[in-house]
């Protein structure tokens, strides 16, 4: 309604300005010192800016069709702010003509603001228009992020069902993945060799998703380690990473009966710097010989120094990560490697739990819903919709 | 044993060996060069062919007409100087030579200080004059912000250059607002403001856009050649080495190229032997099914 | 260079050939260099982060501000500490079970958006046609697809499917090979700056 | 007590977080930040955890004829560390903290980093052998990847828009792929964090 109101007056506004052009141009070449004020701004309009704490109004406007004004080129705007609709005026900014809007923020929410916009040329300036009020208020919700609710409430109602599914007796087909089919015999050619295990969480913290499924498919391996009687060493790069291995392998030889047998020596802490880290992992390959080297978790450069070293030493390798970067180098050097959602996939996988595997049903649902959007989104783009596309663009 | 079964098994340190040597050849040859035989010039020279990415960074500069305005945004640190200075350079020195204007920005902490090794040494070289050919408006963290700040004016972000001049008394700022009085921007970085340039810089504003980013990074990049979100990319120490080569300032990217072609050579000519020989065995094998072995 | 900056580099080229040494077999002027340093590395970062972040984040808030909320992080940071004692050790998963749910929390969303829905809208951006960009655009989006496909755990691998999956892994492998060959520049790039240095420091010896 | 309630913390911190995201007021944004900050409160109140450990070992080597002049180093090198950087300004500087940081760290860091350029030679050349047809797509596209260094002429500019596609095209579309599993996988283990059905971190009890 408010667009309305004002477009009946900026259209008149708008012909009276265009219908002047002519006439000014003449007039600044005959004598500049008639001061011909240039065409005015026109659609001003205060909206709240969405999506945000509160205290912010965006003014938009539209500038003078350009074309016209050949001889008198808007230089920019002037925008002035008011409690009320008739003034007093005060100038809050002067924007080039290329500004499409301007955001203003630091106010007080609830209280109703005036803008008024005013274009310059030739160093004059127009008389201006007012817009009607806008309230600036904060919101609850951000609308932009709408899309990734949807899909968190779906993937979580997915998950739950299959779940539920899954401990009522439903039994799901999973693939094999030969990366993780290897973790047992890897810990069982190392009892065979009478030689250690080392397993490597990488370089993320506690709080890296990729590092929580290290922490798992750390338990099946001390588990599998407590039953065929050998020794598992856990160098680590944070404390709070370390601290989380040490509850891990404990509670694996806890739960095996046989507390007794923790080394709390066997899951240390070198330090927290990436290649000095890097030089004590291989420096404990080279001199413990291990006969089957784990790395999980995060990695970065060091992934190709690890994996090297660990291949002259003689030893089985299997990494995962959820690094694309390092992914091809684990690819060339290790045995076996778990390629970023396999990572994930490897805790459910070895726990066989039903539960664990509903999660992967889920998952698997979830791609189906990425290939099916892939398809309708590049149709739509073809046909020249890109809005779709826009929609997964939630800033 | 025979002597492919020897090649596939050939002990790693033969390689370690190659490499190594491969990377010493151009350093012994610039000592040998420089103090046994005297020479001045003792860079490798190697015949660079520009890639199609770089040649448009460059054709893209060489179009602008003396007196207009380029802007360099300096975003690496010192880590990845080796690789990002020297096409920085060759651009600066290609803009100073065909007399155009540059504005500098570095959105990375460690940026101000590399800015003003190469201004200080370039503008030297090329009798400019800061504030009048060149200015550097200094550091902003948050470049999300910064950038569209710039889009509305540089003053908003910037209201005085690095070095406490407000931008308004700066004879090169006179009648530069924004990125609409410049005729582009290049983008020099080794993190991820490449990413804030395209969405928010080129993406908002629509200003012709380039970067030079690591070798590492540049697979991520090559999308935004094909939509035209880029108009060129220049890629590690081949893209500096060939753009120096466009420009005709051989510096330090042509110098490491000379490492960088014999140690790319050593690995694929490893890679070659590697296959020959594996071939080699599989064929005798098949062949002495039985046999001995 | 002056005298302090040539013993200084000294001691840096030393270091530089003891970590090579590693190249030719394990030996103890390796190991000298490789324990130096964990000692140096773990000094240096107990340093900075005390100065950097626990200075500013925990004793400036409580013992300067008075921000009594900060007491909450602190304790849950001190709890960290019963890991010292057998008996009291379990205390210690309350601040774990912080540290794991505010960082789990974040990575729901953030995962969601920054791998899946930035990569997806990516995707889905540009028309197909029949021009270059375009045919490139169909290329990409099925060998998306196939790559997709082959990460697909709860179906069997076979027929129309086994395909598609086979498909999928030879873009992955073509990806690697890429990624591989990419890296190299920089790889070889952080050698030469090591020769560049022993060369520097053989002419400031020397030559210069 | 031992177990309940920490699996119970998760659960309302990682809910918050998740739910946070999605309100824009200012308190919101002060408990992201403020959340983020604690966790590194609580990373730098474990340092003591790991430099214990580090420590301990060490002592204990010294005992050991083999073990002890390295473990000394180890020992020796952390305690200069520490004594020289009791004044907070030493962090920078030409004091001995920050030269010993320029002469001894940085260069070893960087040599090891270093021998990348070995390692991925010797990769190479073990790796990429026409074994399979996964090994063979792997070993030609590294190769015609690393080949566009060699100066060639019309060889290398055909080879550069061959690369040049590879990394537009295939490439992209691997590593799109790998992400948007990367995303799904990475969502459903934090979710199954958050509500409690993966809770092997935490151990027994």
């Amino acid at each position: 309604m408010d667009r309305v109101k004002f477009l009946i007056p900026t259209f008149i506004l708008f012909i009276i300005a265009i219908s002047c052009v002519p006439a000014a141009a003449a007039d600044i070449v005959a004598d500049s010192a008639i001061a011909i004020l240039p065409p005015n701004v026109s659609d001003v309009i205060v909206s709240d800016k969405p999506n945000d704490p509160g205290g912010t109004l965006v003014v938009e406007w539209i500038l003078p069709d350009s074309a016209a004004l050949a001889a008198m080129p808007i230089k920019g705007v002037n925008i002035y702010l008011s409690g009320n609709h008739d003034g007093p005026f005060e100038l809050i900014t002067s924007l080039p003509k290329s500004a499409l809007h301007y955001e203003c923020s630091d106010l007080q929410d609830g209280e109703s603001y005036y803008f008024k916009v005013t274009a310059t040329a030739n160093g004059l300036e127009s008389d201006g228009i007012t817009s009607a009020a806008g309230i600036p208020s904060g919101q609850w919700f951000n609308t932009e992020r709408l899309p990734i609710l949807i899909v968190v409430i779906l993937f979580s109602i997915t998950a739950i069902t299959f779940i539920i599914k899954a401990r009522g007796g439903y039994d799901f087909y999973v693939r094999p993945i030969a990366g993780i089919k290897a973790v047992d015999e890897a810990i069982g050619r190392a009892t065979e060799m009478g030689r250690p295990i080392l397993y490597v969480p990488g370089l993320g913290s506690a709080a890296d998703v990729a590092t929580i499924a290290a922490f798992t498919i750390l338990a099946r391996v001390a588990k599998k380690v407590v039953e065929y009687n050998t020794r598992v060493i856990v160098p680590n790069y944070d404390p709070v990473v370390m601290a989380i291995c040490q509850e891990v392998v404990k509670e694996a030889y806890a739960s095996a009966g046989k507390p007794e047998l923790y080394d709390p020596k066997d899951v240390y802490f070198i330090t927290q710097d990436q290649f000095p880290y890097t030089a004590a992992v291989n420096g404990v390959m080279l001199r413990e010989k291990p006969a089957t080297n784990f790395y999980m978790g995060m990695f970065y450069a060091e992934s190709l120094v690890l994996a090297e070293t660990g291949f002259v030493s003689g030893s089985i390798q299997i990494a995962g990560t959820d690094q694309l970067v390092q992914i091809p180098f684990f690819v060339s050097v290790c045995d076996f490697v778990l390629m970023g959602e396999e990572l994930y996939a490897a805790s459910a996988y070895l726990s066989r739990e039903p539960q664990q595997l509903g999660t992967l049903k889920a998952q698997d649902l979830g791609k189906v819903t990425v290939v099916i959007l892939i398809i309708i989104g590049v149709i739509l783009s073809t046909i020249g919709m890109s809005g779709f596309a826009n929609w997964f663009n939630v800033g | 044993m025979n002597i492919f079964e020897k090649i596939m098994k050939v002990d790693r340190r033969w390689v370690y060996l190659a490499i190594g040597l491969a990377v010493s050849i151009p350093a012994v040859y610039e000592l040998v060069a420089t103090y046994i035989l005297k020479k001045e010039n003792t860079t490798i020279n190697i015949p660079i062919t520009p890639s199609p990415e770089v040649k448009k960074v460059y054709d893209f500069v060489e179009s602008m007409k003396p007196g207009e305005h380029l802007f360099i945004c300096v975003d690496y640190d010192p880590s990845s100087m080796a690789e990002l200075n020297p096409m920085t350079t060759a651009i600066v020195n290609q803009a100073f030579a065909k007399d155009i204007k540059i504005i500098f920005v570095t959105l990375s902490q460690f940026g101000p200080g590399l800015v003003e090794q190469i201004t200080s040494s370039l503008a030297a070289a090329h009798n400019k004059v800061r504030g009048e050919d060149y200015a550097f408006l200094g550091y902003r963290p948050y470049p999300a912000i910064t950038i569209l700040a710039m889009g509305v004016d540089f003053r908003v972000p910037f209201p005085e250059d690095y070095y406490g001049t407000p931008l308004d008394s700066l004879p090169i700022m006179d009648g530069i607002k924004n990125f609409n009085n410049l005729k582009g921007v290049i983008e020099l970085t080794s993190g991820n403001t490449a990413d804030f340039w395209i969405t928010y810089g080129n993406g908002r504003y629509g200003f012709p856009l380039a970067l030079g980013i690591t070798g590492v990074m540049s697979a991520n990049y090559y999308q935004y050649l094909s939509s035209d979100q880029l108009l060129g990319i220049i890629p590690g120490v081949k893209g500096a080495a060939e753009y120096e080569e466009l420009v005709g300032f051989p510096g330090d990217g042509k110098a490491q190229m000379a490492y960088q072609v014999i140690a790319h050579a050593v690995i694929l000519v490893f890679i070659i032997i590697s296959n020959i020989a594996f071939f080699g065995t599989r064929k005798r094998k098949g062949g002495m099914e039985g046999g001995a072995q | 260079m002056s005298t302090g900056q040539l013993i200084g580099n000294g001691i840096a080229a030393f270091l530089t050939l003891c970590i090579f040494s590693f190249l030719y077999k394990d030996n103890p002027f390796y190991k000298f260099a490789e324990r130096l340093v964990a000692g140096v590395a773990t000094g240096y970062f107990t340093m900075l982060l005390f100065w950097t972040n626990f200075i500013p984040k925990v004793w400036e808030p409580l013992y300067e501000r008075h921000e009594i909320i900060y007491i909450i992080p602190t304790i849950l940071g001190i709890i960290m500490w019963t890991r010292f004692s057998k008996k009291w050790a379990w205390v210690s998963r309350y601040s774990i079970a912080f540290y794991i749910g505010i960082g789990s929390g974040v990575a729901v969303t953030l995962a969601l958006y920054t791998y899946l829905f930035k990569q997806l809208q990516a995707t889905i951006a540009f028309p197909i046609s029949m021009d270059v960009a375009g045919i490139n655009q169909l290329l990409v989006v099925v060998a998306v697809l196939a790559s997709l496909i082959y990460f697909f755990f709860s179906t069997p691998h076979k027929g129309a499917f086994g395909v598609a999956s086979k498909l999928g892994i030879y873009v992955i492998m073509i990806g690697f090979g890429a990624g591989f060959g990419l890296t190299v520049m920089g790889r070889i790039a952080l050698l030469v700056n090591r020769v560049i240095f022993l060369k520097g420091y053989l002419i400031a010896l020397f030559g210069g | 007590m031992k177990r309940e309630i920490p699996i119970l913390i998760v659960g309302i911190t990682g809910f918050a977080m998740l739910i946070q995201y999605f309100i824009p007021t200012d308190w919101s944004e002060t408990i992201f930040t403020k959340s983020q900050d604690w966790i590194i409160i609580i990373g730098i109140l474990s340092m003591p955890l790991g430099i214990w450990s580090l420590v301990k070992a060490n002592v204990n080597k010294l005992k050991d004829p083999n073990e002890w002049f390295y473990s000394a180093v180890l020992l020796l090198g952390f305690l200069i560390m520490i004594v020289t950087c009791l004044n907070g300004e030493n962090l920078s500087g030409n004091s001995i903290f920050n030269n010993i940081f320029n002469y001894v760290l940085v260069p070893i860091q960087s040599t090891i980093f270093s021998l990348l350029a070995f390692f991925i030679a010797s990769a190479a050349y073990r790796a990429f052998r026409a074994r399979s047809i996964l090994a063979t797509i792997l070993l030609i596209t590294a190769f015609l990847v690393m080949f566009r260094f060699m100066p060639l002429g019309p060889v290398s500019t055909i080879n550069a828009k061959i690369v040049s596609w590879i990394l537009q095209v295939p490439n992209m579309a691997a590593n799109r792929a790998i992400m948007m599993g990367i995303g799904l996988g990475a969502t459903a283990t934090a979710m199954k964090i958050i509500l409690g059905v993966e809770r092997t971190y935490m151990g027994h009890d």
